[in-house]
């Protein structure tokens, strides 16, 4: 759910309504300068003057991750329907085209194949964007398609979550998605193939508490936001301020529920370095000494 | 047991024939005080016909603080219980009760959010919102279950897991994730049954089962109607609309194949009468159970992972041609 | 070790001086009233007068829990070495001695077969009086014994915990008797067979830390101790007062660390009860109605 | 690295046969300087002879500041390790690492008690006595280990537990009992490794093993000696009585087959040259692990348990009549 939708939360993304493709320069919400979006983008989409992270679509965090060229788009061919005939603010329909519209995408994840410094993967990356990334039905079977691919071809899964949850426009079904990823995790662990849950901003609700929570690494993306209720909601509750750093990064790795916290710069390294413990050990018994 | 109704359905039943019985047998005249009794059972019987209110005051009855919780329900149901408190690691969560069980001639292990009624209950129980530790009390008995092969049932009544700075310390995000994971693992039979209200990732960590059974007036829903409310309307005051978008009614899931069976309450609600409806649970669950049972153990967990397998609606934009999931290689 | 032989601890004890056969009267150190042995006995060790509890022996605490004339011993025919000649204020060999001859027992466990209301079950009793019931290797071998034979013969085993911690007289040979215990455990396990660990006044160090906090249910005897360092370790650690329920029954219950906690006159009663839930269901599938 | 002595004996010897090589290539003449390195190093193999040292300066030397901790041992041995944070229920204890790490060809599980130096490494790593998420920590990494089938390499080397409010609100006693039973179940090899300071339960909560090794200098106890002397002596003056009486080291633990070999340091103690004792540490666990790693599975787990099963010393009293554990029914 759209958690996250409120100004304080965007505060590291772009100026929305200066970002279409003839716009040449991009105003940094965190530092106020304007960049020149060139230099934003070849710089991994992190403000050169402050060091802010923007939010990176799918594509972007995908061009980020893998080795150039080796990525391929293997997302099953489906796409969101509206069984609930859901009407809220605006139909769900109407959200969905929106959002296809704006981001270029049939759906809120693209599941792949690909290699990271030349170990193949299979990796399933979510767009905030897209419907705040939240997981409905197509999500849910996606995550499965790319675990069950992952699984078959014994590769390593990697999962990164930009997420506010599940995404109420598909009411129950949406609560079902959790489910339905958890129980297909198994088939990685049946076939001893390791998951690595790369969180970042936000990783939240539904999808922190079920899929992005099981993985046998989990790393965070610098600046990520990592928690089961939105602030605001445990504001409401409890009444009272918020510690600073609450469901921060360093929040995560100070109350062990991340591995380690990750820059951007060095992610795909990081990643690299990882899946390395797991793969050259499938030989295993070996001893080729030094 | 507190906020009991004084006379229940069952109760004015049982009432009534023996009274019909005693005129018989002693010959004295008793239909005045035989009428009045029916003309009591009958206000009981229509005060509120569930299938005619609309989903927000669905969602109110679901909530409401006389309905039977998960205590009353296992005071009904089971021939002895005994609770299992503390999770082994940080505290005993009063807002889940986890306990063995007797069951119609064997021993489950019996789990179940618990709301207070009382002010005081209600500091206790915390309002039927956990806190990490519940989740993992409840794992722990789950695993008690499986080292003896004790099958589970799990009551579902919780508005939600408790949001607030210690949740997220102790990762409620985790233990949530933790169970759904484990419940598609543990190797014994599980029987989930909505009680009143399902909330989101509450609910669900502990409501996998082979079986999610739900009282007809139970509510189950990814977001409160206020919640979801307050995010798309931008205005609590419209969770009546939101309730209605949300469909979080038992007929409404029993269509999504979100649950599978609907447990029939008395007339008015089981708050009308603890016995009726609890019987009705009672009956629903062992029925499920004994279907359950007679699975071989892989066959019971293939299904069970199966079943959630297939749950949510997407368009296939092309003929399928992806292999199946149990098909290997390439 | 013997953390808890300061006075503090024998608070709620006998007093020894006077307790002999050939005394007649008691004085609790509770509440100071005088009371007539006979009546103490009777009444399973608890003053008359105020309600305390009194230490119970091994001997006390068996015939408190088991079927009248269904106990037998089966302790194995061992008794302690002194395998690194311990010298600590006195010989160990001494303290062995005394220890003998205070209690009449060889050793500071007794390991029996019983019925409890007709089940039968294999129990270990620990007798604090036994050089503070501390857990040496003939502790060790005897629960390992008592183990062993309760999942030959697939009966509940019952550890009954009165005791300050490893027998450091030993030396590593005791912290050791933590592993081994730890390791027979699993005998039970793999036999589906349970365990109840029953944990009284005090339940501590090394005990608390391997097999007694290893039972499938954990009941605490009202007014138990239950922890791993010692209030006086811990209060030289963090140079501060404890909180006033610290490593009690309530501390116990309200950490998750026990099931419940039951009051000496319905112990034999609530473990019959629990009993109750694992035998009855051996026959299990069954359905035989009401 | 900090505390590293500046030079250490390898790399004096390594200078020493460098100056040889370079007056014989370059006809210089370097006598007086190779001299002078030589009665460096002399002195530097002297200072202590362990072997002669008395009980109580063991413990003094076992616990040396600078000796060499468990992240610098996994430096010099490891091709590469990446440490894994967080038990993922409450917390991040820094004194204790857990890790995944690459050596000598294969990927094991490798955790450690982790001691600082400086008053502000002891503050985060709590002068390295770990709280219950601590041991957690270790069996979340151990249960990686066992998913993948990596072997668990686990050194150890601390005071013991932290015995705080803290540890026991979150039943560290539950925590130790947890860890000592579940690492007889782990499928995989566990090599252990006392490096420094084996502190009672503290110790032994990651201290079940295949094979459990020991540095020369190293010692392991059931409580300190402070301890001890406060208890029997009412005195902690009373230690090196004590130590004495507790009988600490490692030719006396390998007598009473508590662990199985004695890990050489190199002249004058691990801490006057960290290669030597990570090569001398480097070469033991090697040669266990691999001849741990051709044993069957099962085997493994039953030698396992065997070896502590026959740990510790009593007096049978009469002959033996119990059947033997294996033997089934009556
Ligand atoms: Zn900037
Ligand atoms: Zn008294």
């Amino acid at each position: 759910m759209a958690l996250f939708r409120s100004k304080k939360y965007f505060k590291v993304g772009l100026d929305e309504k200066r970002r279409e493709e003839d716009v040449l320069w991009l105003k940094c919400k965190a530092c106020g300068q304007l960049v020149f979006k060139k230099r934003v983008e070849q710089n991994r989409n992190i403000c050169p003057k402050c060091g802010e992270y923007f939010f990176l679509t799918a594509r972007e965090r995908i061009k980020l991750l893998v080795d150039a060229g080796s990525f391929e788009d293997i997302s099953r061919p489906i796409s969101a329907k509206d069984p609930l005939r859901f009407v809220g603010a605006k139909p769900y329909t109407q959200s969905l085209k929106e959002a296809q519209e704006e981001t270029g995408l049939l759906n809120e994840i693209i599941v792949g194949s690909a290699t990271i410094e030349d170990a193949p993967v299979i990796l399933a990356v979510m767009d905030f964007r897209f419907i705040g990334g939240s997981m409905g039905s197509v999500m849910g079977e996606q995550i499965c398609h790319g675990i069950r691919t992952a699984a078959r071809l014994r590769r390593p899964f990697i999962l990164v979550s930009a997420t506010g949850g599940a995404r109420m426009q598909e009411g129950i079904l949406s609560l079902m998605q959790m489910a339905k990823t958890a129980s297909a995790r198994w088939l990685l662990e049946e076939a001893r193939v390791p998951f690595l849950s790369v969180m970042t901003y936000p990783t939240t609700a539904g999808v922190e508490a079920s899929i992005a929570s099981l993985g046998d690494v989990a790393i965070a993306e610098r600046g990520a936001l990592i928690g089961f209720a939105g602030p605001r909601v445990i504001k409401e509750t409890i009444n009272q301020e918020l510690p600073a750093d609450f469901q921060t990064d360093r929040f995560a790795l100070k109350h062990g529920i991340v591995d380690q916290v990750v820059r951007r710069e060095g992610l795909r390294e990081e990643i690299a370095r990882i899946l390395r413990f797991f793969v050259s050990s499938r030989n295993s018994g070996g001893r080729n000494g030094r | 047991m507190a906020g009991k109704p004084s006379a229940s359905i069952h109760e004015l039943e049982k009432k009534i024939e023996e009274l019909k019985a005693l005129s018989r047998v002693d010959g004295i005249d008793l239909s005045d005080e035989i009428s009045r009794l029916k003309a009591k059972l009958e206000t009981l019987r229509t005060p509120t016909a569930p299938k005619e209110l609309d989903d927000w005051e669905r969602v109110k009855l679901a909530r409401h603080p006389k309905r039977p919780f998960t205590l009353d329900y296992l005071e009904e149901i089971m021939d002895d219980f005994y609770e299992l408190r503390g999770d082994r690691l940080y505290g005993d969560d009063r807002a889940i009760v986890t306990s063995l069980a007797r069951f119609e001639g064997r021993t489950v292990v019996a789990i179940g959010n618990q709301k207070g009624r009382t002010a005081e209950e209600n500091r206790e129980r915390n309002f039927g919102m956990s806190h990490p530790e519940g989740y993992r009390k409840a794992l722990r008995a789950m695993k008690l279950a499986e080292r003896f092969q004790f099958p589970i049932v799990s009551f579902i009544d919780t508005p939600g897991a408790y949001p607030g700075i210690a949740s997220e310390e102790r990762h409620i995000g985790g233990a949530l994730a933790q169970n759904i994971y484990e419940m598609f693992q543990l190797p014994v039979p599980i029987v989930v049954a909505i009680l009143g209200e399902g909330g989101s990732g509450g609910a669900l960590g502990i409501g996998v089962g082979d079986r999610v059974l739900m009282m007809e007036n139970a509510i189950y829903s990814v977001i409160s109607p206020e919640g979801c409310a307050a995010i798309l309307w931008r205005d609590r005051a419209k969770a009546p609309d939101a309730a209605r978008a949300l469909q979080v009614t038992a007929e409404r899931l029993r269509e999504l194949k979100v649950i599978d069976e609907i447990i029939p309450e008395p007339p008015g609600g089981a708050q009308s009468d603890y016995e009726a409806a609890a019987q009705s649970l009672k009956g629903a669950l062992l029925r499920n159970l004994e279907e359950i049972e007679s699975f071989d153990t892989m066959e019971m967990l293939q299904m069970r992972r199966q079943k959630f397998q297939t749950m949510g609606v997407y368009e296939e934009l092309v003929e399928a041609v992806e292999p199946p999931a149990s098909s290997r290689g390439r």
